[in-house]
């Protein structure tokens, strides 16, 4: 293939874009839209893994330290907790302060703990957070293996639930956007195939004067580049900035009622720009090169 | 031999027998007209050259290439080297009479300059210089035929194949047509033209082909339309 | 007066002038033919009485009715009173032979019965009774034409329009169009045939009217094609 | 227009539809997976809202008695209680059960509550639960002013914070779904948009012929009509099938694992018929109707 016949494929199918205005809209449009779809739930994917990794991100370790222990081995022992594999961070929490966080916990019923200022029950402790919350069970161990220690707990139970939601929100949302991607590109293929069954006779008259296969397919193939890539472009211009939009508004009006945040514009907008790319663009291409198959056969 | 068909037959799905063993030699240079009623078969025998239909049996050889057993991938060199005025002209609607006749310089890979030296010389020659911005809606019958024209000859191929290239022309301007095809001609080009222009193939006193009922009926080296 | 076009003008957009200060008037029952070089403003005319295409200048009147200030939602009905072989046949490639013809009944809201009774008639008036249940693609160019004059006959109109219809047939053929042509004007339906057939316009001795250059070169009670 | 005009109508929809394959193939994938789409989030909508529902009827007074009363007191004042609008049951919890959840639900902390049992400084209550948690306030007022009542309560914050929730859930969901639908509706109208592309020059003959806008619409219409019914029950066989083999599976493979379940098959499927049926079959032949204007103008 010669270089100018790359660049004649090239004008052609700008040319021919712009002379098939209605189909090249109409397809453009579907294209976008397809992806708009795609984008929404990649969207959602996203934060729900955001959510689902802040969820597990509070998953915690309670170390109960023996009673009078000296500052300095408490400080020891923060160090020696925060060596250990997968440890994200340790806080010291004096049997003070636990016991007036216990207090505010119990709300109401907090009069039942009337009487225990003098004598607190509770322990000095360690409140250490993971880097994930599944090594939880092995850190346990290796701390309870340190000397000083009285008692070391993590919520097993609700560890396990949490690592349950958290999977279920996980492999759902993946699943859907999974079949959501099948029906964009289901979408978008047919589209194409609608604009190349409606340039048919275009298709075998190229044939009959004497065009290679290739030589037909070339605009139709840059033709798809393109309009894939303006499908793709319009839809990330949609979603970033819808995105954007709605993010800010629910951090100003909601703020403080929810535990919810959505995920940051900046982190999300990259995974959207690389997706929406390649399927614009590969499904546009690809799609008009296999659709115009039938059509060459003459 | 330029184009040979031996013992070719056609028939068509729905069991219309539109060919039957049909023999014809054309040498290197020839001007042959094909002539016959109306579905007589005269399409159908050049798309057979141009392999958009398949024979049902026989052999047909241009330039000693066995069209019947070609690879489908060599058709496109087969379509090249023969230029033809389609009888339903086949313009790309959504290109303009430049764009169409240019199209098929570029289907071959010319060089741009070439093909900004060619086309225009080539649609004066038709006498539509006038009209190269025009879209082939844009014209009357008899302009999009001249277009189509204009296409098959502009790669100066070596057979031009033309089927009914003066049913939308008046007189004069066919004659004109058929001046420029008899220059062709004399240039070395074969031509093959199926036509019912009784009075044109009476005065040029070329080769007759004459198909009637599936056969060849008559093939006079200097013949007339009729009997 | 059934056909009037009083001054009319009409020049593309492209600055083309295809028509100038045209002053035609056909009577009931006449048979004219319409004859000019190709590219002359004879399918412009036809397109102009159809309301295809707007008249930048001028009136014409159909039947007494105004053309060029008709409503949009009556089109339908002045193309419905006048039949017309299109130079381009305009077939429907998705329906058959039959029901291609059959259509334009359908379009009338004729009754089925009648439309069974019809449609064959008039396909063996012009050859086709086997061919009826073929698609266009399947026809070969002249068959198409024939298609198209069929379902041009096929309501009888009182206006028949024919832009080219022999252009594609044998002179045999094309004979037995005229005289069928012929016999429909008897009938009384009048007959506008645009044509290049210098021997058919020649031999039949009717009006003649001949568009050259933008103008009427000529009207001739019973002319010929050239001077 | 006449009877046979119709029936008329009625056979070449079907005819072209079956002639033109290629093209009625695509176009129905089209619709079908624009619906599925539609039908996917719609399904997620019913769910949340589900969801939603359930979590606000977790919603619970606490209704805290004098100490020492009588069976038949504590009767009336349940008759009583249950008599209030809005309170969809209450429970008896005596003291002694209250204890007992409070122990377990303690945990590692039930140490703090020994020696308590002798001397149950808890009071026998009811758990009210309502048919709408925006009734509590109300309820409250209501239950306070009876007689031999100690003491109501209710989560006010809490209930605050899952109306803030659930109502969001709600919203952003609608909003989604929202947005769906005009991406689909905007799919399918460009679908349809390529199929009447793809056939200009049959209307334009038919136009020429002779044919008034409507007769060259009718076809369209019913076409129309038909292609988005296919598309349409394709979309629901698929959903419906989809859903009810996920939640089966959810429910045997996640019994006791969760606390989401997802709302029953039977319920789903009626929403979902009406509303892919109106926008398939609505937008296909309207749409057919509309995306050809521009080619009846000949
Ligand atoms: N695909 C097909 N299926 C069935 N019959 C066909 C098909 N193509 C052509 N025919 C028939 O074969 C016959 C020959 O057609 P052909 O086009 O070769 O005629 P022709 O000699 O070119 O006629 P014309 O002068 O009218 O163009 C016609 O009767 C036509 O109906
Ligand atoms: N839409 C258009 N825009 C510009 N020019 C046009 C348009 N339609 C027709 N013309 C020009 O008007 C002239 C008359 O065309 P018309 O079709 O009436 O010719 P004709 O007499 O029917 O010729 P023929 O015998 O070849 O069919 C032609 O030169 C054509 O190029
Ligand atoms: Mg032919
Ligand atoms: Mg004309």
């Amino acid at each position: 293939m010669k270089a100018r016949t790359v660049k004649y494929f090239f004008k052609q199918s700008t040319r021919s874009i712009w002379r098939n205005k209605v189909m090249s809209l109409a397809s453009i449009g579907s294209v976008m839209a397809a992806l708009l779809v795609i984008g929404i739930f990649l969207i959602l994917v996203l934060n729900v893994d955001y959510l689902a990794t802040k969820l597990e991100s509070q998953v915690e370790i309670k170390v109960h330290l023996m009673d009078g222990l000296s500052e300095n081995i408490i400080n020891d022992i923060n160090k020696d907790i925060k060596e250990i594999a997968g440890v994200k961070d340790s806080v010291f929490l004096s049997k003070d302060e636990a016991l007036k966080k216990f207090n505010e916990e119990l709300g109401e019923n907090s009069y039942l703990l009337e009487g225990l200022e003098g004598d607190n029950p509770l322990s000095d402790s360690f409140i250490v957070t993971l880097e994930d919350p599944r090594l939880a069970p092995k850190a346990t161990l290796a701390i309870s293996a340190m000397s000083n220690i009285e008692k070391v707990v993590y919520g097993k139970e609700e560890l396990e639930k949490l690592l349950n939601i958290t999977y279920i929100l996980r492999v759902g949302s993946l699943v859907i956007v999974g079949i959501l991607f099948l029906i964009s590109i289901f979408i978008i293929s047919n589209t194409i195939k609608l604009t190349v069954f409606a340039r048919r006779r275009e298709i075998g008259i190229m044939k009959y004067i004497g065009a290679t296969d290739w030589f037909v397919r070339g605009p139709f193939f840059f033709e798809g580049i393109l309009l894939g890539l303006i499908g793709c472009i319009a839809s990330i211009i949609i979603l970033g900035a819808g995105y954007y939009f709605i993010a800010n508004y629910i951090k100003q009006q909601m703020f403080g009622l929810l535990v919810i945040s959505l995920m940051p514009f900046s982190e999300v907008i990259y995974s959207l720009i690389v997706a929406l790319l390649v399927i614009g663009i590969i499904i546009g291409s690809l799609g008009s090169m296999i659709s115009i198959r039938k059509f060459l056969k003459v | 031999m330029l184009i040979e068909l031996v013992n070719v037959s056609k028939t068509f799905s729905d069991g219309h027998r539109a060919l039957s063993n049909i023999n014809i030699k054309i040498d290197n240079g020839e001007f042959v007209f094909l002539v016959g009623p109306s579905g007589a078969g005269k399409s159908t025998l050049i798309k057979l050259l141009l392999k958009e239909l398949e024979a049902d049996q026989g052999t047909i050889l241009i330039n000693d290439k066995d069209v019947t057993r070609m690879k489908r991938k060599d058709i496109p060199f087969l379509r090249r080297s023969i230029g033809v005025v389609f009888q339903d002209f086949r313009l790309l609607h959504e290109k303009t009479v430049y764009e169409n006749v240019a199209f098929a310089m570029e289907v071959v890979e010319a060089p741009a300059k070439d093909i900004r030296r060619q086309v225009p010389i080539v649609l004066s020659l038709v006498g539509l210089s006038k009209k190269s911005n025009l879209y082939p809606s844009q014209l009357s019958g008899g302009e999009q035929q001249r277009v189509s024209l204009a296409r098959a000859m502009v790669n100066g191929p070596s057979i031009l194949i033309a089927d009914e290239p003066t049913g939308n022309l008046d007189p004069d301007t066919s004659w004109e047509i058929m001046r420029n095809l008899s220059e062709i001609n004399h240039r070395g080009t074969t031509i093959l033209m199926a036509t019912h222009a009784k009075e044109i193939v009476d005065a040029m006193k070329k080769r007759v082909i004459a198909i009637e009922e599936c056969t060849i009926a008559r093939d006079d080296k200097k013949g007339g339309y009729g009997i």
